[in-house]
């Protein structure tokens, strides 16, 4: 029997290991899987790898990852954030690697890593400084990026409802990467609203099916101030 | 720079007005963070715009009274928004193929500089010690069947921001097509800038002066 | 406002023209936009190039196109099927060109020309006499052959139900090719079952965005013994 | 290739059997056209597996009774199907990319050849004016995590299908990890075949001399 639920945040990330990669999910508030990055915290695992829009911003999250000093490298978009003094602190005295990557080539790298592509040509940065030193060429009169996949061993998600076969259901933008990231770790952790009868999501609804969930714990109640 | 009392600058508002106008019925647009976000107060009541926030909406709607905030619901500034009748979710992915893909009519963006060719910098001041922070900047620069930028032409110690060459790290290369200014409307390509447009009390010759670059009226069968 | 609703299928195709390259959704009978592609041997634009997984059967769909000599070109990735008898003969004949892509390159194909990218590496065909002549390169340890994107003027799709903003959903295996046809074509032209009120598709639950979608049309009831 | 009658050949269905139980309970399996598609016949029920066929469904269950068929719920192979709780239905990009990923545990095929490395070839004939199709068998034999591959041992002419280097035109290269004929199983890989299981009455010199290999038994502690 397939059960993929997890009994506790702790038993969630419990194959976590030094030196993983790690990808977290969320835009904003929205999709932040904050449950599972405490766990992580707690867990105590370190020199990771973070994949993320954000870097994380006050004391949780990503931000209590990097307090810790546990984060060695941070691959995302946006690390600029209010309140971001943690990131700021460890990447300006040099102890954290940046990676910074255009927001859609950071989906689409992601992305091809879920779909076994080798590399892709991307339009987006071309003639500028986040692509120097990268092979460039002209396709059909048009200049493009090599980008590689990024991997991870890990990926955790913020979810709204799931089964125990993984299958997976978002709430409103709060999906943003979580889906593309399913596909794209070794082993994916989803943590949801709530946890449905297997049958009870729409087969033709299902956002993430099963097959890219590894675990799948019960979080807390819907972040939001309206009713689902 | 306007020292000149008689040259009528556009405002804020009118400057977003004068964008809204541009913006077809029926049109998909994106609205970067920022000043191009109020585009969105003056588009037409009897048009159908469906905006696209890069964080998975399309349909995307005003702000929601402070009662129906949903921190599930934001924009890409993180701001709550609202969805319209029509509208979508879906994941990062799919929202910067339909960027990267063609599929958005209009991206409206802020910028430090813009080229007369239509390079664009808006993402990076290139400070020492700045942290670095692209977000979607670049795959919006490029994505769009057209960019316009909409900024002041003049940095508050009068540098023109419609430069030969930008200066600033570049979010990308010839890539907009029209710039609204509170001095005027531009045309950009790959033969340079064009003025479509100018505001009152202000000639071509100043504005030539005033940015220190060679402009010149587009033709009047221009699509203005 | 916003009205992709044609009035007729003979509306829906009328922006066709000779040389067009059309991309045609369906898997077996499922998703096949029948009457879309009778418009099209009606509509009597010639030089065609059509992408789509299978070449026709019988004397419908792309069998009647072919029979009619409207076809230049197919791009699929399987030809071979009973009662193909129109394909074969001009195929055999030389009349007709056919470009054979293993299905999952067909489908990562498309995808890089609905999502704006210059090429992909797949490892899908490597070694084979499908990448013969074709670019290839090791990433990581492993082999992978460079493939361009497919675009197309026109998409034909079979969906089930849809909006005046062009929003769709599919009914079952009936999804296939369709919602990334939608994304590749310039102008995409899907027929549904039902057209329904704008706001009665769940916004977490469309497949298609309207973005995708040029023209809707109301076709003829689901494909099925069963009711949906 | 039955001349020696004491060969306990598998028949087809035993052969499904034997290849049934190698799949793990909540495997992700995809089942070829044709012979493989009988595994699902055999799986045991006290395990979960979950069947994938790449026209966009995961969960595939058996066949529906008469009055059930629905022909938008179809398999690989056009025939109609049903749908375990628990199934989901998604796009051909999607569903590719569940394979070419390396998301599906096994995927079982058939072969025209397989080479003692695990080379496959089981699309085409190479006849001349045979209509090529491909269809996903190329993305089948080098997406899964494991490949097996069920076939008769030898042709009806006697021919050996297990090969040092395939004639036919290829599928993929180094792909197939185990291959289940009515003579026995092997294990396939970069240092040639080696055999895990033989059917009764038949020995390994048999085997060698049959199909022209040097063949070997698999050291005992081999994962069989």
């Amino acid at each position: 029997m397939i059960n993929k639920i997890a009994g506790s945040m702790e038993d969630a990330v419990a194959d976590l290991h030094d030196g993983a990669s790690i990808m977290i999910s969320g835009f904003g508030e929205a999709g932040v899987p904050d449950e599972l990055i405490e766990a992580v915290v707690a867990h105590g695992a370190t020199d990771l790898t973070i994949i993320s829009n954000n870097a994380g911003t006050g004391e949780h999250g990503i931000a209590a990852l990097i307090r810790e000093n546990r984060v060695r490298k941070v691959i995302c978009s946006y690390p600029k954030m209010a309140a971001a003094h943690h990131f700021n602190a460890r990447y300006q005295s040099g102890e954290l690697e940046l990676e910074l990557v255009p927001q859609g080539n950071l989906a689409c790298r992601i992305e091809a890593a879920g779909s076994g592509l080798g590399a892709v040509y991307t339009p987006t940065g071309y003639g500028t400084i986040l692509a120097e030193g990268k092979e460039t060429r002209e396709i059909d009169g048009k200049q493009y990026v090599l980008e590689y996949p990024i991997h991870a061993d890990f990926a955790l998600i913020g979810a709204y409802a799931g089964d125990r076969w993984g299958n997976v259901v978002y709430r409103k933008a709060a999906r943003n990467f979580g889906p593309i990231m399913a596909m794209a770790a070794k082993q994916s952790i989803v943590q949801v609203s709530r946890i449905v009868e297997l049958g009870e999501l729409d087969p033709e609804t299902i956002v993430t099916p099963g097959i890219f969930v590894g675990k799948l714990v019960l979080g807390s109640p819907v972040n939001a101030g309206e009713s689902a | 720079m306007n020292q000149d009392k008689a040259v009528q600058r556009l405002s804020r508002e009118d400057l977003a007005r004068r964008v809204a106008r541009d913006i077809p019925d029926g049109a998909y647009v994106n609205l970067g963070i920022g000043i191009p976000t109020t585009v969105a107060n003056f588009l037409p009541a009897d048009r159908e715009t469906v905006l696209h926030s890069e964080n998975g909406i399309l349909g995307m709607g005003p702000a929601p009274a402070e009662d129906r905030i949903d921190w599930d619901l934001i924009n890409a500034g993180k701001q709550p928004v609202t969805m319209l009748t029509g509208g979508c979710f879906f994941h990062h992915g799919d929202s910067f193929a339909m960027m990267r893909g063609g599929h958005i009519d209009i991206c409206v963006l802020g910028a430090f500089q813009v080229s007369v060719r239509g390079d664009l910098a808006n993402w990076h001041t290139g400070a020492p010690g700045a942290i670095p922070a692209v977000g979607g900047a670049m795959d919006l620069a490029i994505g769009a069947k057209q960019v316009f930028v909409m900024m002041d032409l003049f940095t508050k110690t009068g540098e023109s921001k419609l430069v030969d060459h930008c200066t600033y790290p570049l979010t990308g290369l010839g890539c907009v097509s029209r710039l609204y200014t509170d001095h005027g409307v531009f045309e950009l390509g790959p033969d340079g800038a064009r003025v479509i447009e100018l505001v009152e009390g202000l000639s071509i010759a100043d504005l030539s002066r005033l940015t220190g670059l060679e402009l010149a009226m587009a033709p009047a069968d221009s699509p203005a």
